[in-house]
């Protein structure tokens, strides 16, 4: 059921051989997929710049998983319901997020959490492995709704060991939902490697304990992931349940911008997965399969850069939301005491700016003075 | 009208909401051809069927965490849990996504939920069958917590929560559960959540309760009553969050003494939470410090002493006296 | 690695043919296990009589279990740590708690909680699942500690859906721990049958996903039960690691005394299980290798039912223990408000014993009027 | 002596405890090689290796499960949960067994650990990394709940932490982990668990904080001083649970004005316990209601605004000036 992961290698080494162009995905399709890896790279890139300048919060970088956040987005359906992680900003803007909402959002804006009415996309997780009951509840919904939905739920290989994973997949298995679980097996836990995690040779295998099917793709080739979640896809929609896919990934990056990989990892060991970069790789296949040239990719990462650029302008153009914002959206009505507080907060504001002004004023006639 | 007990009256309640509502099913263990170990949901698996009765695998986050999914999904899931101890599988999916999910996604997703709790002690019941933490709830921000005290608003808060576009838990009295029948009306009939109920008047002193306690509340104080010639307010709080802060203070305002009974422990039980309100709110016209009365702080011991852990009548007189007599 | 049920069926047929005789066991040891069979069924039925006669509180019956409980007692040595359920009176008794001390418990009495000093049980974990996460624990100190002792968690069908048995089979799986996690597949959680707890076709193959061994054996044959866990609790104390036995067995009761299972269970599948009884079966097979014959039966039962009796007479003369004791062992040292409330717990009852007394001698004297 | 930061005490208070007691381990997620996410065990992996410095799998539950079975079996483990918003896995742990294991056996087993948990808001983390939600563990019998706010309380409480017999939740601020440097003495010292600190003595009114807030609010209350002439004391709680109501109650009594200030929302925040008590032994001496200042009660918000959730200066003022001018 799981292929080792030495034999995943070698299969994608000759992934780019021209007998291999898929004869399942359109050249347009290709093209977009490699697009879209590159824009969700430069996405990565410019949000850890920004922490680095200040300009915004705490960003997980994803660099190194473009082929599966753009595998999944691809093959899903725009009624099909996303349940992401904190790593998954390209997954959530190429299922419908737009960009500048996902960068207010890791600058700590709430206005950045709003996810359009059209986009079926649920907020990030943070706490490990709990989006994926929700992912089973969405799916089963749909199920019981008799509605062609499938949910999947996106998860790292740490998230495998948390209660919810299991509970979520054995859910799943029981009630033969139209669910999808695809794991990002990056190799680390933050620092934590897989070895430590869990003493199963594989993830995929683990769906052996759930009575459905576990498969294991390269992760490092969108072509690959993107076949598997098809698939999967395809599968649950049809009422054949639920699928555990494994993506062996790594990410090249820190875990989160506070984070430093080189306590835990060797350079050498991050050079080797460079080797195996997704984005490279495809545009190579691109290349041999005669899909790009040097101007496409010169228009190419232009227009990423373009798109990224004016999402970090729109984010930085928006005015600061009013904080009495923190009492919406507690209970659909709000109630007398938050009524109360919000009036507390806003009096205080206004204490705040008048106790500003005169110091103002208090400092130009001082000013004056000299 | 027939006479219900408190556990029927949930059941018509939930025959109710079913057949008005297609979008709610229930969910939990052994609540399908068992009908729940309470039976509150006895007959609803043959009427309603096994796709909205629907016995879940044990593991109570995966109840909660898929009645999210479900919720957002367009279904109204009723999830039982099936003693208050057990919910604490769930409770990460309680605090971090049931009560936050309308604020985390501003608005645009909400999980309309009754989560229905048996709680309270003294059923002679095994090890942590006999939890009272509402306060885990009450202190989260986005929970709607009620507890009825008898079948009439048993029936008329599960219909209001079923209506409410918030998550709701609402815990179920289970040494009520068939102590005693009530007239409960046929049909569809609300009580709103939010509103405490004035359930007997008085001057002197007002005492608040809510749940198992209401009634043991009740008995003390027409015995307090008769023998020491004081007339007393009891407050039926019903929604222990957000609370009904205007009809306490009114009373207490009319009484100047207040007492809270429950069957929580006392360190930060709702008590706490109440008496500290009303010594902010109502200090000019207290005439006593706010009394409580409740659980000794110990966890809820094996069952031959549990009646001793709760608050016996004894200690609630002492409390009324205490306030009286300050 | 798990033998699908049919096969273990069979395979149980066979075992009273002579040529079957075990060569492993003494027959001091067989002869042994059936006495303790029929010793754990007479305190069951007595517990659940008793509950009926409104003497003792809800008990959870074990009749049906008793190969496993006695199995997995004999195989265990005096050094390893027992971690039971409520259903698990039997192995608890065995492993040395004395059976009144367990009448006691299930009376609601907090004496009955206490366990000798010598004996190496846990308190039977009601929360299902959340004893195993200590079972892992408990063989994990006795791997870091380098002490000769292996941890065995018992736990039911039910409990491998929640999150805390996920969870600690995987950490036994990473650190290698000496733990035995020993499944009484009874096929019911309550009301809820195995097909709805897990799409799994076996809970041994659960095992896969932890990396460790999942065995199967049937739950009925006390001789199969026995030299599985010996055989995982030899394993472990060599280093082995953990392993997962999944025992096929069948409770003939109901899940408690508050429980009616003609509500969820046919009365011939009920039959179907009760034809497979450990305690005939193991008689037959004593019998057939000349171990056993009416007079040792008859023994065996006398003294049986004479070992329940006295427990129960221990048991109702134990006095009632001062309720204040509900204020020891909360922290080490009592608290100065838990010293407080003990007084007032013992104002209140001091004032209960006047106003009873006054009422007695109002009463008496209210008699005498008349 | 050397200067320390609080993050920095924590960590030689660890080494300090795992060099003199062998029996002590740490596990949890990345404390390894990769000294935690806050760096609290740098360097204790290089020292004291893979077997007492110990990363597990990313499972809370299994964390304090199996950490329940060291501490029965032998061990003395000190846990450490990356954030406070990630102990819900391990909820049913904590409240069913650490909290009751001593209690359950009747004396029998003990589970001795020491909970690490970094606390509090305003780090501009992400989603649910600031949590204040101490009430959940105050509320339980059988756990002792400490919080230091300095150094050199970090350093003794958690090495009278690791002494004591009973579990211990030990909360960090994570905020003032690295705010600013104090003397810290090398070697073995403890501060007693269970007792108040006096920070700071004053005649008008006693305001009582931990954590995070004790230093704001001795900012504002200096200010306060010199602008209204007024003389307050401070009190710092240090253990939340079971808390120092000697100290606190001796100081309302001469103060006769009580403030509590606390990052937790307000609703059954541990301040309402404060209040309630407060209220119930010194209401002879009291000569204002008890002022509570503390979190809105909504979710921490995300963080571009998360600091206007918390106590501000302002809002600690007013606390204080509503007390004095009652
Ligand atoms: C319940 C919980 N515990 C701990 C954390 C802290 N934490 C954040 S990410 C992370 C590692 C997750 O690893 P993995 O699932 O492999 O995903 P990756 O970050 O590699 O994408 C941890 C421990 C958390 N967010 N939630
Ligand atoms: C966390 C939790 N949820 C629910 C319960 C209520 N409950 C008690 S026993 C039981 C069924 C357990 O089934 P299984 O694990 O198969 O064990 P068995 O009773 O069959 O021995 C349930 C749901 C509980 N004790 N703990
Ligand atoms: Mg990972
Ligand atoms: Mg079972």
């Amino acid at each position: 059921m799981a292929r080792p992961v030495e034999q995943v290698k070698r299969a994608s080494n000759q992934l780019h051989a021209a007998e291999n162009k898929p004869g399942d995905i359109s050249d347009a399709a290709l093209v977009e997929m490699y697009r879209q890896m590159v824009m969700v790279r430069q996405f990565d890139r410019r949000c850890v710049a920004l922490q680095r300048a200040g300009r915004m919060g705490t960003y997980p970088p994803c660099e190194g998983q473009e082929a599966c956040q753009v595998g999944v987005a691809n093959a899903l359906r725009p009624q099909d319901f996303l349940f992401p992680t904190y790593r998954d900003s390209g997954a959530v803007m190429l299922h419908g997020v737009p960009m500048e909402r996902l960068m207010l959002y890791w600058n700590g804006r709430p206005e950045g959490a709003v996810i359009p009415d059209d986009v079926n996309v649920f907020p990030m997780a943070v706490p490990i492995a709990t989006q994926l009951p929700h992912a089973m509840g969405a799916a089963w919904a749909a199920k019981l709704r008799g509605v062609d939905q499938v949910a999947l739920g996106l998860f790292g290989d740490g998230a495998s060991s948390e209660g919810d994973f299991h509970v979520a997949m054995n859910f799943a298995g029981v009630f033969h939902v139209p669910a999808v679980f695809f794991c990002q097996n990056n190799q680390y836990a933050i620092s934590v490697p897989l070895s430590r995690q869990t003493a199963s040779e594989t993830i995929a295998q683990k769906a052996q304990a759930y009575g459905f099917e576990g498969v294991r793709v390269d992760g490092c080739d969108v072509i690959a992931v993107y076949r598997a979640v098809k698939a999967a896809v395809e599968k649950a929609a049809q009422g054949g349940g639920p699928t555990l896919i494994e993506a062996l990934t790594y990410r090249y990056g820190a875990h989160t911008t506070s984070d430093d990989p080189t306590k835990y990892r060797t350079a050498e060991e991050t050079d080797t997965w460079r080797k195996r970069d997704p984005i490279p790789r495809l545009q190579e296949q691109l290349r041999a399969w005669g899909l790009w040239d040097d101007e496409q990719e010169n228009a190419c990462l232009t227009e990423a850069d373009a798109l990224v650029s004016s999402a970090i302008a729109a984010m930085e153009a928006a005015p600061t939301p009013p904080p009495e914002k923190m009492f919406d959206h507690i209970y659909k009505e709000p109630t007398a005491k938050l009524q109360r507080q919000r009036d507390e907060l806003l009096a205080m504001l206004e204490r705040r700016k008048q106790a500003e002004l005169e110091q103002g004023a208090a400092a130009r006639t001082e000013g004056g003075k000299q | 009208m027939s006479r219900l007990t408190l556990v029927q009256a949930v059941q018509d309640a939930l025959r109710e909401a079913m057949r008005k509502d297609e979008r709610i099913i229930l969910l939990g263990e052994d609540i399908g051809k068992n009908g729940g170990v309470f039976r509150a949901t006895d007959g609803l698996f043959e009427e309603f069927g096994e796709h909205r009765v629907i016995d879940t695998p044990l593991a109570e986050s995966g109840i909660i965490g898929a009645s999210v999914g479900l919720a957002v999904n367009g279904l109204r899931p009723i999830p039982e849990i099936q003693f208050m101890g057990f919910i604490y599988p769930a409770f990460e999916q309680m605090i971090s996504h049931v009560a936050r999910i309308r604020m985390r996604s501003q608005g645009r997703y909400s999980v309309p939920m009754v989560v229905r709790v048996p709680f309270g002690g003294r059923i002679r019941a095994p090890e942590l069958h006999s939890e009272s933490t509402e306060t885990f709830f009450a202190h989260t921000p986005g929970l709607t917590v009620v507890a009825p005290s008898s079948p009439y608003d048993a029936k008329g808060l599960l219909l209001a929560a079923t209506e409410s576009e918030d998550p709701v838990v609402f815990l179920e009295p289970m040494r009520i559960y068939r102590a005693f029948r009530e007239e409960v009306p046929e049909g569809w009939y609300t009580v709103p959540l939010g509103k405490a109920a004035v359930v007997k008047e008085g001057a002197d002193v007002t005492v608040i309760a809510w749940g198992t306690m209401l009634r043991e509340t009740l008995d003390v104080v027409s015995r307090v009553e008769a023998a020491q010639g004081v007339s007393i307010e009891v407050i039926d709080l019903r929604t222990l969050s957000p609370w009904d802060e205007d009809t306490v203070f009114e009373s207490v305002v009319k009484t100047g003494r207040a007492v809270v009974v429950h069957e929580a422990v006392g360190q930060l039980g709702l008590g706490a939470e109440i008496a500290a309100r009303i010594s902010e709110e109502c200090i000019l016209q207290l005439e006593a410090p706010v009394a409580r009365v409740s659980s000794f702080d110990v966890p809820t011991p094996l069952f031959a002493v549990e009646d001793l852990h709760a608050p016996t009548p004894e200690r609630i007189t002492a409390g009324i006296e205490k306030v009286l007599t300050f």
